[in-house]
């Protein structure tokens, strides 16, 4: 894929570490690709994978789900169940023929600014990699 | 002109208010036509029904609430229910729907010249009725006398509250409302649509009967129209079912042999006591 | 061999029972191959019943399928069992529909029907075309016996049963109140053949197989209707608001169908195959299932519909589940 | 006219300007898709799993066109000329049994454009399936109603007759490549077309169903043929005469379309009201106006059986919900 291209990344960032996380990185002022769309959820076990699967029909060409590590979950047990699921619900997208590099999972608590950093640009350059999400995007279907 | 039978026409809701309030509540539009031609060429006649809708949301089949002889504007009153019905409810005056229609039959208006016309309506039922009651209230020299019977389970769920004080000034007119069970200030009846018809006790002679409420009531109602002596073909319904083109085409509205959209609304008696699906 | 009339003689004393509302086991079809699920309600329709390599229907589906119509005012609602018929894939979907308290263990009376495999009608019919006869079948030492109108004819049973027999690892019952005839040998394979040449194919490679097959779907919905599992009272694939999955046919949609229904089934999928069983435009879609049993299997050695106690899959976490995908 | 097997691909590539639809393999399975080589059809065998009513009344099909927030509506008439090649005559006959519906009252303008722009070039049924019952519904595996040329395989060649103006035109542009058939070829076609017909061994007399829907209709037939039904919509799905659809409204992005899409009266959200309430709440009420519709209403209206006999609801029903099967007890159930 050409240089230039720029992923279209839908984030889901639970409240309470990454989205914590996320602010904690942009106010002290750490660089990272402006490439997201985040959607604040109050949970990483919010997330139904049919979010992911609509997401990519939507437009987008990769997507990042990311939670508190585990143990730190504020509902106790949100992000342990998340985990299960986009384990699952990953290699199913896989299977069918979805680069894999297009479904991402990370935990990033509220003081990992930095790690944050390193999550998001790892995703953007491997999704730049990958090149645009062609498989089934609403958009390519002829009305 | 727009001759496409499923190309919408953009009209502006010009005015809202709510004519009962909490989870199904009913708000009231008031729309006028945003093309002139299509509002001058726009004719209707009680009892049928229009397509409204929002671009991008859905349509939905809602009957016109109001007569021809109020004016170059539609009404109608929609209960907050489904996805366009909730998306409807959203709009406030100056913002847009779709109209197309007017779809079904007509109560035959012209062939009730000289009758009395008695009504009896349960909650939003009163919506098909209210464009025949001011149908015949316009043209009241032509017709006999107007009963207008009208229930709801509270006072605060009688939709067009505010007309029929108004209503029964008119000569030969006369209002009866009730609800279910017993409020503070309630001066009319307290108990059930069909008992209170029964009460009033009408005549068959001459007299047109027509009734819209919950399957529930109108059976009941049935049942006492014809303990009063009313033939089957002096008593009409309207039918309501699911409906997506509004023209025959789509199939979902059928109940026995009778598409509502195209054969329906308005049905007597006579002709729905041996459709099978008919009440169902 | 299966005894039919034992058979019979067991289902006419089950619905004699009080306890009993009726019994689900299948007969004869109308033509050819086909069987059809048998309502049992009184003696003379249990002189119908069967129970032979034709029997494909997973009778489980009817638990939940039933619909509930309102008890009338003052009368008692109708608490009596549903006796059922079940092969051992079927069984487990009844263990499943336990284990998730879509039904209550009061509620069934499980004849368990040990089975050495049940013939691909597909398969078959690729064998033995235009045939309106009924047929009847039975298994006989290791292979299919056929009473075709042609004459007696015996096929070995690798080549006439579904795929998923081939890797069934359940043969007999899970769950019973009473079996008939004799425990079976279990004959499938463990590992997954079927799948695994498709997973070493490389993403693109994956894409356009699946690409072909989802845009040949027509969105019946017969395999969600089919799975004993999909009991939901309101799928989501019926919601209009939010309308996850647009009603509109094509390649997008048709795909977020696909992995929807497939992903509903993650660590429950009892692999009876009935989805791709009933597709009327043959997409493979157990393979998307197995795929997630193999996943349930090697990431977290969890097997649904065997143990009645256990705890669903997705509802629970254990803090030292695989993580090495997260970044 | 007959034709040679060899020079059918010079023939479809003669027809000019038209998009040549043709039972092709799409997944595993047969249905009419645009034909770019005509290596690729597959007219000799069964008839195709989805009917050619795909092509005159698509699955999904965009209505009309708006960008959100506008009021500018942009309707999306089909556009282009097509020849359906290799329809079964049952499928054909279904088209004209459909067309009742789309053409009474008011024409339905999607639907008109498709059907006027569209040829059907039939291929006689040699070898119906074992669930073919067309010549009790009033076809037959050489029936011509609906059809435009009937083509009859003589094994090298096609028997080709041409029935429509419609007709006339296709052949015109490929006059050269048609010879005079003999009358020993008429022969053959009419002995093979009589043999197929004697194959059809699926009968049933359906006149007196119609009368007896009316009366069955609190029948305990219809729970018992309902209990063992899905709910799926295969039945009807598939049906060549069955025409229900839905509408809906779609964005993506900025632009917005309403569509029409296939519905199935075996889908419980087909009649259920916004309110919670159904008319047709069971499978039972169901399956009960899928048989009324087809056999007693749509009589009434259009004064045809709205089922052509094609077998597929038979052949496909997971459960083994025998249409034949239900018409019989129908048939014999006491009044």
């Amino acid at each position: 894929m050409s240089e230039n291209f720029e992923p279209n990344v839908v984030a889901f960032l639970c409240n309470w570490c990454s989205y914590a996380g996320a602010d904690l990185a942009g106010t002290s002022r750490i660089e990272y690709p402006p490439n997201l769309n985040v959607i604040r959820v109050m949970c990483s076990g919010r997330v139904n994978p049919m979010f992911v699967v609509n997401a990519l029909q939507q437009g987008a060409d990769g997507v990042l789900v990311s939670g508190c590590h585990p143990g730190d979950c504020h509902y106790m047990e949100g992000n342990f169940l998340a985990r299960r699921r986009f384990a699952l619900m990953r290699e199913l997208l896989n299977f069918v023929g979805v680069d894999e590099r297009r479904f991402n999972m990370s935990w990033v608590s509220a003081s990992e600014g930095a790690k944050w950093k390193d999550v998001v640009t790892g995703v953007v350059n491997n999704l730049q990699e990958a090149g645009p999400f062609t498989e089934f995007p609403r958009k390519k279907i002829d009305w | 002109m727009n001759t496409h039978p499923y190309k919408p026409n953009i009209a502006t809701v010009q005015d809202t208010w709510y004519e009962t309030f909490g989870d199904r509540c009913i708000k009231t539009f008031k729309v006028v036509f945003d093309d002139e031609e299509v509002r001058d060429n726009w004719t209707h006649l009680p009892g049928q029904c229009a397509m409204i809708g929002i671009l991008g949301t859905g349509e939905s089949m809602i009957s016109i609430s109001c007569s021809p002889t109020e004016g170059k504007f539609l009404r109608f009153s929609v209960m907050r229910a489904g996805k366009v019905t909730k998306a409807l409810h959203e709009l406030e005056a100056g913002d847009k729907m779709t109209v197309r229609g007017p779809y079904g039959n007509t109560f035959p208006v012209d062939e009730w010249k000289g009758k009395n016309i008695i009504t009896i309506g349960g909650g939003i039922g009163q919506a098909p009725l209210r464009p025949i009651i001011e149908y015949v209230r316009a043209k009241k020299s032509e017709y006999g006398d107007l009963t207008v019977v009208y229930g709801a389970r509270t006072s605060a769920d009688l939709c067009f509250k505010g007309e029929f004080s108004e209503l029964a000034k008119v000569e030969n007119t006369s209002c009866r409302l009730s609800i279910d069970a017993k409020e503070e200030d309630w001066p009319h009846y307290v108990g059930f649509v069909p008992a209170l018809l029964m009460e009033i006790n009408p005549s068959p002679e001459n007299t047109i009967a027509i009734t819209c409420g919950p399957p529930i009531m109108i059976n009941f109602v049935l049942q006492n129209l014809k303990k009063l002596n009313f033939p089957d073909d002096q008593i009409y319904t309207t039918l309501e079912n699911r409906m997506k083109c509004g023209i025959g085409k789509c199939g979902r509205c059928n109940a026995g042999n009778l598409y509502v959209c195209k054969d329906g609304p308005v049905f007597s008696y006579a002709m729905l006591k041996n459709v099978p699906e008919a009440f169902a | 061999m299966l005894d039919l009339d034992k058979l019979r003689a067991l289902a006419k004393e089950t619905i004699s029972r009080d306890d009993i509302k009726y019994l689900i086991g299948w007969r004869q079809g109308t033509y050819g191959f086909r069987t059809s699920p048998h309502f049992v309600g009184n003696l003379e329709d249990a002189e119908q019943l069967i129970f032979s390599p034709l029997c494909s229907s997973n009778l489980a589906t009817y638990l939940t399928l039933a619909e509930k119509r309102p008890v009338p005012r003052g009368a008692q609602p109708d608490t009596r069992r549903v006796a059922i018929m079940v092969k051992g894939c079927d069984s487990r979907a009844v263990v499943q529909q336990l284990v998730e308290q879509g039904i209550k263990r009061e509620s069934v009376y499980v004849i368990g029907c040990p089975c050495e495999g049940i013939i691909d009608r597909r398969k078959l019919e690729e064998k033995v075309p235009h045939t309106l006869e009924r047929v009847e079948a039975r298994w006989e030492n290791g292979k299919i016996i056929l009473d075709l109108p042609a004459g007696r004819a015996a096929f070995p049973r690798d080549e006439i049963v579904a795929g998923k027999c081939l890797t069934c690892r359940y043969p007999n019952p899970v769950i019973a109140d009473v079996t008939v005839g004799e425990d079976v040998e279990v004959r499938g394979s463990a590992g997954f053949e079927d799948i695994n040449w498709l997973e070493v194919k490389n993403a693109q490679e994956r894409w356009a197989f699946w690409r072909d097959k989802v845009n040949s779907c027509i969105r019946c919905y017969s395999c969600r209707n089919v799975c004993p599992m999909c009991y939901c009272a309101e799928c989501i694939l019926d919601k209009l608001n939010p309308a996850w999955i647009q009603r509109s046919v094509n390649v997008s949609e048709n795909t977020a169908f696909q992995l929807a229904r497939a992903f509903h089934l993650a660590g429950r999928c009892i692999e009876c195959g009935e989805c791709e069983r009933v597709c009327p435009v043959e997409i493979p879609l157990s393979h998307l299932n197995r795929k997630l049993v193999k996943e349930v299997s090697e990431q977290f050695a969890f097997t649904p519909g065997i143990d009645p106690e256990a705890k669903p899959l997705l509802a629970g976490y254990r803090p030292n589940d695989r993580e090495a995908f997260i970044l | 006219m007959k034709l040679s097997k060899d020079k059918l691909a010079d023939f479809l590539a003669a027809i000019p300007g038209k998009t040549v639809f043709g039972p092709q393999l799409s997944g595993e399975t047969l249905r009419f898709t645009p034909v770019t080589r005509p290596g690729n059809l597959c007219p000799t065998v069964n008839n195709a799993t989805v009917p050619p009513k795909s092509v005159v009344f698509p699955q999904t099909e965009t209505m009309f066109r708006f960008e959100q927030g506008a009021t500018d509506i942009r309707t999306a008439e089909p556009s282009g000329e097509t020849v359906l090649f290799g329809v079964r005559p049952c499928d054909a006959r279904a088209m004209s049994i459909v067309d009742n519906v789309f053409f009474w009252d008011v024409d339905d303008p999607y639907y008109l454009i498709r059907r006027t722009n569209s040829a059907l070039v039939g291929l006689a049924c040699l070898d119906p399936c074992v669930n073919c019952f067309c010549t009790s519904m009033g076809g037959g595996p050489a029936s011509t109603e609906g059809l435009d040329i009937l083509l009859t395989d003589l094994g090298e060649s096609y028997l080709l007759e041409v029935l429509t103006g419609k007709g006339e035109m296709l052949c015109q542009s490929a006059e050269k490549l048609l010879s005079q058939a003999s009358s020993a070829d008429k022969e053959a076609a009419k002995m093979l077309q009589e043999k197929a017909a004697a194959q059809i061994s699926r009968q049933i007399d359906p006149s007196g169903i119609p009368a007896r829907l009316p009366a069955l209709w609190e029948s305990p037939i219809w729970e018992k043929i309902s209990a063992s039904c899905l709910g799926c919509g295969i039945c009807t799905y598939l049906c060549p005469t069955c025409h229900c659809f839905d509408m809906q409204d779609e964005t993506e992005g900025e632009e917005s379309r309403r569509y029409r899409t296939w519905d199935s009266c075996m889908f419980s959200e087909y009649t259920l009201h916004a309110s919670g309430h159904n008319p047709r709440p069971t499978r039972r009420e169901r399956t009960r106006n899928r048989i009324n519709h087809k056999f007693s209403y749509f009589v009434d209206k259009f004064k045809v059986m709205a089922c052509v006999g094609c077998g597929r609801c038979i052949n496909l029903c997971p459960v083994n919900i025998d249409i034949l099967d239900i018409l019989s007890q129908v048939g014999e159930q006491a009044l």
